[in-house]
This record gives C-alpha cells, structure tokens and sequence, in this order.
C-alpha cells in the first residue's frame, strides 16, 4: 500500500535542507511506514534494558542509521492509552525483524517492556534523518546509555559493508566508545559483538567495567573521524563543547518529547541556530551540531 | 450499503470524520499514511496573521488517559500559509473539505486572517480558534461573552464561507456561547478544544511542558466533550462538530447521538495514523448492523432526550 | 525519619492525605479497610439541610481515565446526619480530622446546615461545595461571582470553624473565584470538584447515567486539577486541598508542588482501598529520597515558577 | 490484620435488616478483605467466557454463596485505569482458591480475561448480602447466562453438605435450572458437574441444546421449593411475575453499577418497594424479591 522512499535519503550527505526560495527549512520528507508488527523475541540485556525483536520487513528494509521508529500499542489494547514513544532503530535483519534497544524510564517503557513474544505492538517508521556518512569516511561514534541503540545499527551496517568489501581498510573506519553509569547497565558484551561485529572501548562513571570516567574522555585526540554523537543531554553538551573546541565536525542525535513523530504536532522542537524552533522528528533526530543553539 | 453523506454548509460531506486542527498540520503528512479523500476532510494548525514561533520545550506529554500540549500556536502567518500551504490542499483534496483554523490576539487579527484568505481557493471555512489554553490571551474571546458576539459579528462580515466557531469547554455553561454565536451568524460550531492542565515533574521540581501550562486532550476529555456537544445542541439549532478523546466509531457516535453532524479526531492520530479511517469505518458499522440507511437520522436521537431523569 | 505534620486550620494534621468526600461515605466503611488515624482525615458526604433521594440508576461508570458519576447529592440529611453518623466520627477518629461536605439550594441552606452542625463535636470544620454538577443548580454558587461573594460572606458569620470552599474547575478563570473566597472569609480551598460529563450507550441510545449528565473524576482530570491548584495557589495566600485523579506519592507531589498543602484521595480508593495509605506512604518516600525533614517546604515550591516560559 | 465476620451474615434467613427505631434499613455489614491474588488457573468454558480461579484464602474462607467480589487490576498496572468489576464467588476451594465465572461484555471484562495464570489481581470481598436458605429448605435455583456464578458455589456447598449429612433426601433438595441463548454460550458441562456434583436443566434461546426456550419454562409447577434467581434483567422480571402469580417466595440476585462495592459511594441503588434507592452492594445483591419494586 505504501511505498518507502529510501532513495530520498542518501548517506551521501547531499539531501540540501534549505530551500534557498524562502530562506526557510524544508522538511526532510520520508514516506513512513504504518506497521502492524509482531514482536519475535525479548531479552533483557541489562538492569530495566531490553532487546526486543519486531517482524517488520517494510521498516527494516527503509531504515538507516539515525532512524527511529514510533512505538506504541495502538489503539486497541483495552483499558490502556498510551502514545507511542520514539525509538531507534537498533538493528534490522535480512528476514525483516527490527530491533529495538528499550530502557525503562516512566510509564511508557515500563508498559512497552511487557510486551512479549506473539503480542502485537504498532510501529511507525523509518522516520526523521539519519545519520550522513559519506563513504569511506572514518567515524568515532559516542554513545551514552541507550544512546548505544542507533550506533548497533550503524557499526552492524559499516561491519557488513566491509565484509562484503573486503577492502584493506576495513574495520579500522568505525570506532565505538559506549559508556554507562554502572556495569549492571551495560548492554550484554556478547550479544552486541553478535549483532555488531564490533568490539566497544567501555566506560562507567564508577569504574565498575571499562575505564573509569565519561565516555568523552575516549573521543582521540588529533583524530579527523566524522564524530556521531547520541546519549542523554549532558553527555551530548560535553561531546559538542569537546568537538567545538577540537574543531571536529560532529552529528548528534537529539532526544525531544513527541507525539506524532511525522512533522504535524510541532510537539519536538529544539532550538536552532538561528534562534527558530526546529522540529527534531523531522529535520531530526540527526543534526549537525552547527544547527543548534547549545548551552555555553 | 449504508451512505453516510450529509449536505452541510453548502457542500457534501460523504464521511463525518475530519482531522482536528493542530494535529495534522496542513495535511501533506497525513496523505503519505491516510488516503485523505476517504474522510470528510480536515482542520488546519492554526493560521495568525503574522508568523508566529510558539512555545519552548517541552511542548508535549503523557498524561492519564491523555496528553497535554503548549505548541503555542507555532504558525507560518498567513502570507506564507497562503504561499506555501494552500495550494496542497487545493492540488490534493477531492472530496475532502478542509477548514482554515485561525487565531488572533485581537478581533482584528481574525478579520485579517479570514479577509487575506477569502479570495483564495483551496478550503471550505474557517473554524475560529477563540479556544486556546496554550498562549495569553487565547481564550480571551471563548470566555467572554461581549468579545465573542462582537467577534462573530466582525467576522460575518468579512465573509461568506462557512464560519465554524470553536468553544472552550472552560466556562461555566457551554449553551450560553453556542447560543451567541449562532445570534450573530455563525454557522457552526466545534465542540471542544482542550482543558488547561499542568503536568510536573516532581524530581526535578519544574512543570514538564516548557510553557508551564497545557491543554489536555484525548479519551480523558471525551465524556466532557459529549456533554458540550449536548449542550451546545439544546443551546441551538447550528451544525456541531464533535471532538475530544474520539478514537473509534463508539466514541463518534456517542457525539452523532449527543448532537454532533460532523466528528473530528485529533490525538488518537497519533496513537494510530489510521485512527481516522477506523472512526470512519466503525460509523458505517454501526450503521449496518442496525440497519439505518443515513446518518442524519441519528444527529442528536438520544432516546432519553427530554426524559427528566428524576427519581420517582 | 520524615515528618509529614503540618499545623493547618488551628490543629495539627500529621499526613497530608484526606479522602475525598462522596467517595468514603461517613467514614465507617473505609475503618474496615484501613487504619483511619494513619491518615489526615476524611470529608464527609455531602450534607443538606433535608434528606435527599438522589438520582436514579445507573448513577456511575467507567470513562477512559476515569469514572463519571451522578449520585444526586442522596444523603441522609442534617437531623439524621447529627444522629446517625457524627457520633461514629467523634468515637472513631483520634489523629485524623474530618471536614463536613455542605450543599443547599440556597445561601439559606447551606448556612442551616452550617449553623445546625456548629455546637456539635465530632469534626473540625467544613468543605463547602458549591461545585456539584449532578444536581440542578449545584454548581450556581460555584459558577457566580456574586453569590459566592455573599455566600461565603454569610457562612462565615455562622461559624468560627474552618471554612473550605469546595471550587469547580468549570469557570474560565479559577483564580477569580479563588480570590473571592479568601476577600470573604474562607479559610481554605478545596481544587477541584468533578467536571460535567455524558456518556452514551450507543446500542440502547441513551446515556449511560440515570441522571444523563455527571461528574468526571479520576486520573483523567490529574492535570487539570494540578492547573486548579497552581492557579488558586497564585491568585490567594489560602491554604489549598488538591485533588483530582491522585493515585500515589507522585500525583500528590504535584499538588503539592503546585500549591496545595492537602490532598484528597477519591476515586482511587475504589481501585484500591489502601490508596490514601499509599499516598501518604509515597509523599513520606519522596521526603526521605531528596533528604528533605519537612513537607511544607515543598508547598508550591515549583522551579520554574516565575520563569516567563517564553521562546528567546 | 483483618477478621473477617461470617457469622455476621447467616444463611439463617434472621439477619434483621429493619433498624425499627428510625425505620431506615441497616446495612448488612461485613468486614470484607482487600486481597492481592495471584491468578492459578484461566480456562474457557465457552464462547467469550472464562473460568478463572484466583489464590486468596481469606476470601475463599468467608464467603457465602450469592456474595461477590469486586475484581480488579489495582493500581500499579502502567497505563492502565480500571474500575473493579463486580463478580459472583462462583466457587471455592479448601485450599483457599476462589473461582470466577467471567463473560467479556465491554473493555473492563475484556482485559480482565487476559489475566493469565501468575498475573496478580486485586481483589475486595466477599462483599454483600448472601442467599438466605433455613437448613434443610428444598431450592430451585434458575439461572440465566452468568448468572450461573453463584449457583455453582451454592450448589458445590449444599452437594457437599447433604454428602456429609449423607442423609436420604440428599440431592434432591437442589434443583438448577440454567438458560443459555445458544450452546456455543453454555458452560462446560463436564467442569460443572466436577465443580458442583450437579447436573443442571439446560434451555436454549435457539434450541441448540437442552429443551428450546426460556429457562423459566422449567419452573415446577406446585412446588413450594425456595426460588433463587440470578441473570439478565429480562430473565429476572419474568421470574418474579412467574412468583407473585403462583404465590412462590423468591430471593433475586440483582445487578447495578458499581463503584465501591462496600456502601460508601451510593453508586448502586436499585429501587426498593417503598420507592426510596437501596443500595445493591450492602443491601443487595440478594433480595427477596418483595424489597424491590419492579416493572408490571
Ligand atoms: C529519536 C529518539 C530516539 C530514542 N531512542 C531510544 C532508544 O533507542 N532506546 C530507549 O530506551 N530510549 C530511546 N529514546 C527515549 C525514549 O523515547 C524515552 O525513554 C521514552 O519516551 C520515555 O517514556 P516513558 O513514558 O517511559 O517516560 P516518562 O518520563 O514517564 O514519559 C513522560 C512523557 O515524556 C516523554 N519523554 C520522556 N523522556 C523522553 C525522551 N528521552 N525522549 C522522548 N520523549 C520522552 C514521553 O514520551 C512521555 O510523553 C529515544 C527518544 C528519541 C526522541
Ligand atoms: C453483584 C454482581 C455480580 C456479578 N457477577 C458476575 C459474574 O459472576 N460473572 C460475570 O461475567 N459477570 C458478573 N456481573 C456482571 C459484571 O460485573 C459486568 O459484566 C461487568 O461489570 C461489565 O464490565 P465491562 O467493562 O466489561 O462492561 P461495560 O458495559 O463496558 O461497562 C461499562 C460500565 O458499566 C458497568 N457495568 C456494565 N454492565 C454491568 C453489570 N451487568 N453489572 C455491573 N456493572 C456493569 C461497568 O462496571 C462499567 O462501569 C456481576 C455484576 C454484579 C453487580
Ligand atoms: C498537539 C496539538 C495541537 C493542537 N493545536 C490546535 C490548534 O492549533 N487549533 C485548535 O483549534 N485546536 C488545536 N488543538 C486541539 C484539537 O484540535 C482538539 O480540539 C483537541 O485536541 C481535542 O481533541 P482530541 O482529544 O481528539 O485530541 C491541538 C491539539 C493538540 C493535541
Ligand atoms: C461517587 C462520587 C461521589 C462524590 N460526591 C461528592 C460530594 O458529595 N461532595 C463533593 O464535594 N464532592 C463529591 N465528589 C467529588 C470528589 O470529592 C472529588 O472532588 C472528585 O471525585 C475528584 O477527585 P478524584 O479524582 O480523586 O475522585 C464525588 C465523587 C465521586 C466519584
Ligand atoms: S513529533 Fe510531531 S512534529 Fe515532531
Ligand atoms: S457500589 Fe458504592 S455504595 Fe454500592
């Protein structure tokens, strides 16, 4: 019934986001997906975390890196309302299953980590921009608590792309630094490297695995790579004051309240650069860190 | 098969559900999910004479049953709607009608918008937002009796399309309002904007929605909704559209049975992009399992109508 | 250890969690259920000067979020009331307080019942509800600048005990009315009353509640009544009793930190009967969490209060 | 922490409920017990209707057939609002399990059916004024749709009683008339006749099963057996005109709204003969069925 676009977003960095006629924003245009989606498989993968599996072959085969997904029960589940909440999407199979990372915070996570194999849940997507690597370019990607979600999907994707590839290089372009508080939050080593194929440099804050510290105490000094950025708000504000000061070109992924995730309730918007609120489902969740007012 | 047209302000409505303002933008987005031209059509997001920027973050939430919202009217102006949004509508819509949501600090403001938009084609009517919780002074003429009157009055005048005046719930008599703007020419009503509500975050001790206060929409305000309707339709003889919590054809029937002709959906969209077309269908369902041919037979057939309700 | 006492209308509560009048009768019931004295005391249901029969079946049911009743104010009336039930509340009650819910058609009314109960033992004050939307008239007082002016004015003569007056939410500003109890002599306010509601059974074509119309409670209304709250709280310096929709520590925190240094528990205790206790457990918990010894710091003690909440 | 008092509530049939001091009727009081239950059993025992047993020995010990439970989710269940529905104890065990009988009729009744086995509940009872049989009085119960529920226990209990007493005349006290509209609605013969050692008279609306009709053609003639009714309204009109004209006492298990379930909330009445409200839950939901007025 509905077609994916995915030719309207490249990762070649090239989609042009202003419409130089009226000096303003256009949206980036995806055409999502309503998917009626079963989930396959759960597991928890750390303290309140889960890895939860969805049989979606039109979402998996449109998303991107930097890509979320609205989750929800829809409209049928008795007694219950819930919005859908924003996810990344973590990971896709070749057989049409998406993944998806799932950290409890409130009401909503707490009710969406019920669900269970068989149950039926609602999925929107693929929406917003992904994130914009032009090929072959080295990358360091920093990531912050769930904020590890959409980098599963790109390293599995840049693994993938290497194997099949086969170059020199390959291997070397993608570094990961993933940082948690404590190690009871850590994402299962084992199933990140079987979904990945990547190995991550780990941080805590209290030293319980991985070096002791913040995350950005990994970032490399001197390093060229494109930096790509998601994780809770101070993290991202550290990371950006970090590149600002390196000069390092750097994308981040933006967390926002949302209610329709396609550009209609003009419910997520952040500040821009230029003083306007952007919509972050939209022109988001990905932005170069240059289109954004950030605190000094 | 059940025919579920009605003649209403001047047109046909061949389905009674629309998209509430504010929730579909200005319609391009919900063509990529909904064939649009299977409803009756939708509700801008609000239109101001000048742009306006609206309200910081946090701008939506959960809350029970519900959200709340404080988008703060954010608006491209009427230059720029007229530019840029209104010949989507006028290339993309067939059968489905569209109504310009217009706000206004002033009555003047109203009048700009509705006499730059008069001209143009594109849209049905206007549905007057004087119901706002989310900017100072929104509610100002739903709240008021003399600046309402005044307003439609102003507003008649500058046009002959349909003017479809939307109350606020947050008054003490919905009929008193619906009354006055059929007295001074309206020719319809909406039925109902949102509840101001606060939302706090009690760990970090600060309201969640960046404008402190919101407006609470959803299933939480659908019994409010159907009693406003009731009211407004005892109050007067104008066509209503019912809104507030709608997200099935139960609910739209309870608003069709309370009074309503026309249904619009709003945050049930969001829940489910298809949640306008299932209202649609279960309509019709409803209808074929009881066997009724119209729809408008059943606008307002509450069969304890007039019935006093007291004890024996 | 956290202590929850505070000293409010000359005595002492040492929780801030009252149930909500209509919702535990004259108290007997919930002692059955749960230890009354753990908690800051009940309102009674409401009293009038003559017995009243109420509306007639079905007078409550389920709304999303919430519930929609339409009792009719049935109560024994105030000879059998002082007969009957006020002894049960002398005997019973030691640590927990309760307020007397008083209703009339009248300004009359009201201050017979007030003046019937005033050299009575058993309670400390009394909640007046000029707020009921399930009978006719019941919110006139509540709605009406003037007649609340001159009924407070009047109840106060009457009585030296606390005075609470019991607001609607169905005004366009609860701020005024706020103001004009305090201006006339009101000790407190209680925010919110139920909101005005319909539900349809759309197969039988009739509404749901035997009276038609009822009052909306519930989780439903947590934001509006919080929005109540913050209001009153700016428009007066009245101690405020918050409710509406509060299930737990968090909901009442809201209250709290919007202005309220009560909370009333209503239609959770039908959920669960030991919601009160869990209220009151979880606001004893948020104390401890933030270190915090006292609650009447945290009385509409909001961060962000004052911040204009305007975009840059 | 709490008692509960069943020797409040006799099946002597000599609870006073007149208080003739003030001529206003007393409540029938009972101390019911708020019981956080975990689900040990969910079966279908016919279209859209479940069996449910739940594990709460203080209200399987007090209760007294025609007595019912308020049933319901709580409130810790995330996004989730519900009043608790009222339901019949249909049954208990000795082990301390109470067993529901429950049909999905709208959103309360369908998410309570999807309480699987270890899901916890809440429930509030027994709560309400039981039938009142003297020992020994023959009965003969009819029972439309659910409304089978309390007859199940009552018939388990004096099946049980007359095997102690082991008397001559035991079993042929009781007699079960049950109604159905069709045999795909009819309950599990087989788990009826485990649960109650009796073998009910089947009627269906459509003759599907049992002899075609209403259940109230199986009414004895000239039989001064105590009538017992519980079932939809229509079904209890034509009982109770079925009474009055043959002279026949009867006791009718009506059904209200509710919200509270112990007296608090007034939500329940029914109307009493006197023409004033009387509230089903404290008062109810057994009544002779001279207390009520009904329609002619
Ligand atoms: C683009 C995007 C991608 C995300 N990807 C992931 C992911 O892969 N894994 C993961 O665990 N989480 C992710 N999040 C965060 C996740 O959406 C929130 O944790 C979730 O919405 C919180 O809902 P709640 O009801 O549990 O929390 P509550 O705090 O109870 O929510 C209350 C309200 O605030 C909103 N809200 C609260 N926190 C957030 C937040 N951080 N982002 C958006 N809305 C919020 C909720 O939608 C709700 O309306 C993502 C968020 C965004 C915007
Ligand atoms: C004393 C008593 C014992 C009962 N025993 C049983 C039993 O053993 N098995 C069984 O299947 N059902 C029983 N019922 C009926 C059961 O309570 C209703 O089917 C149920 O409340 C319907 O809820 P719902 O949300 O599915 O229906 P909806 O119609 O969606 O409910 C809407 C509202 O109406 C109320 N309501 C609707 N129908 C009834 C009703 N018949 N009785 C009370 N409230 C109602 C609900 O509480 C709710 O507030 C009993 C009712 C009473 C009063
Ligand atoms: C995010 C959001 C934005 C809204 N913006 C407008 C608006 O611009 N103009 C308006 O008249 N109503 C606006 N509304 C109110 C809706 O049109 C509708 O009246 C209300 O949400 C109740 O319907 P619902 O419960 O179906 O959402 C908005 C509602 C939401 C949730
Ligand atoms: C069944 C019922 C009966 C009520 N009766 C009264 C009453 O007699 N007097 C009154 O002031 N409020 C009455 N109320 C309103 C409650 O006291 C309370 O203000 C309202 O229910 C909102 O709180 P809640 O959401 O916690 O229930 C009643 C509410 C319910 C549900
Ligand atoms: S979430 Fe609705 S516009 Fe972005
Ligand atoms: S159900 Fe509340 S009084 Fe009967």
């Amino acid at each position: 019934m509905l077609t994916t676009r995915t030719d309207l977003h490249g990762v070649s960095g090239a989609d042009s986001r202003a419409d130089h006629r009226t000096g303003h924003r256009a949206p980036h245009r995806v055409t999502p997906c309503r998917s009626r989606a079963r989930v396959t498989s759960r597991r928890r993968v750390a303290d309140d975390t889960w890895w939860i599996e969805l049989d979606s072959p039109e979402i998996a085969a449109a998303s991107q890196p930097g890509q979320f997904v609205m989750f929800g029960l829809g409209l049928e589940e008795p007694g219950v309302f819930l919005l859908p909440r924003p996810f990344s999407v973590a990971w896709r199979s070749e057989d049409g299953r998406v993944g998806l990372l799932l950290r409890v915070f409130g009401e909503g996570t707490r009710r969406l980590a019920r669900l269970e194999p068989g149950d039926e849940a609602l999925l929107l997507g693929p929406l917003g921009r992904p994130f914009r690597v032009a090929p072959g370019r080295p990358i360091e990607c920093v990531a912050g608590g769930v904020g590890l979600a959409p980098f599963i999907f790109l390293t599995a994707e840049a693994t993938a792309a290497s194997n099949s590839a086969a170059g020199p290089s390959a291997g070397a372009s993608v570094r990961l630094l993933y940082g948690e508080r404590s190690e009871r939050l850590l994402f299962d080593s084992d199933l990140l490297h079987e979904l990945t194929g990547v190995t991550p440099e780990l941080f805590t804050e209290d030293g319980s695995a991985g070096r002791r510290g913040f995350v950005t105490a990994g970032i490399e000094d001197g390093s060229e790579a494109l930096l790509l950025a998601c994780g809770p708000t101070p993290m991202l504000h550290a990371v950006v004051r970090l590149a600002a000061e390196r000069g390092r070109e750097l994308q981040v992924s933006v967390e926002e309240h949302m209610a329709c995730g396609i550009g209609t309730c003009q419910g997520c918007v952040v500040p821009g650069a230029d003083g306007s609120w952007i919509k972050s489902c939209v022109e988001g969740p990905v932005f170069d860190a240059t289109e954004l007012t950030w605190p000094i | 098969m059940t025919d579920l047209t009605q003649s209403l302000f001047g047109v046909e409505f061949h389905s009674p559900v629309l998209l509430a303002s504010g929730t579909c933008g200005y319609g391009p987005e919900y063509a990529d999910l909904i064939p649009l031209d299977r409803i009756g059509g939708l509700v801008t997001k609000a239109v101001s004479v000048e742009p306006r920027v609206g309200n910081p973050p946090h701008r939506v939430a959960e809350t029970p049953g519900g959200m709340i919202n404080a988008i703060g009217l954010e608006n491209v102006g009427l230059e720029r709607f007229i530019a840029e949004k209104l010949p989507w509508l006028k290339e993309n819509l067939t059968r489905a009608h569209a109504f310009v949501n217009v706000v206004g600090y002033t009555s003047d403001d109203f009048a700009a918008v509705v006499a730059g938009l008069d001209g143009e084609e594109g849209f049905l009517g206007y549905e007057i937002n004087v119901s706002c919780p989310n900017v100072k002074g929104g509610t100002m003429f739903g709240t008021d009796e003399i600046a309402l009157a005044e307003l439609v009055k102003q507003l008649r005048a500058e046009t002959q399309r349909p003017l479809v005046v939307k109350l606020t719930p947050n008054v003490a008599d919905v009929g008193v309002f619906a009354r006055i703007c059929e007295e001074n020419g309206a020719d319809g009503l909406s039925a109902i904007n949102t509840f101001p509500g606060m939302l706090i975050d009690v760990e970090r001790r600060r309201t969640v929605i960046g404008n402190r206060t919101g407006g609470v929409s959803g299933p939480a305000i659908l019994p409010m909704g159907v009693y406003s309707t009731w009211r407004a339709r005892a109050a007067c003889n104008l066509p209503i559209m019912g809104i507030g919590g709608i997200r099935n054809g139960n609910d739209a029937m309870q608003y069709i049975l309370a009074g309503a002709c026309l249904v619009q959906v709003g945050t049930a969209s969001f829940v489910d992009p298809d949640a306008a077309i299932c209202v649609h269908e279960g309509i019709a369902s409803y209808l074929e399992d009881h066997g009724l041919p119209t729809l408008t037979e059943l606008v307002g057939a509450l069969e304890n109508e007039g019935i006093s309700g007291l004890p024996s």
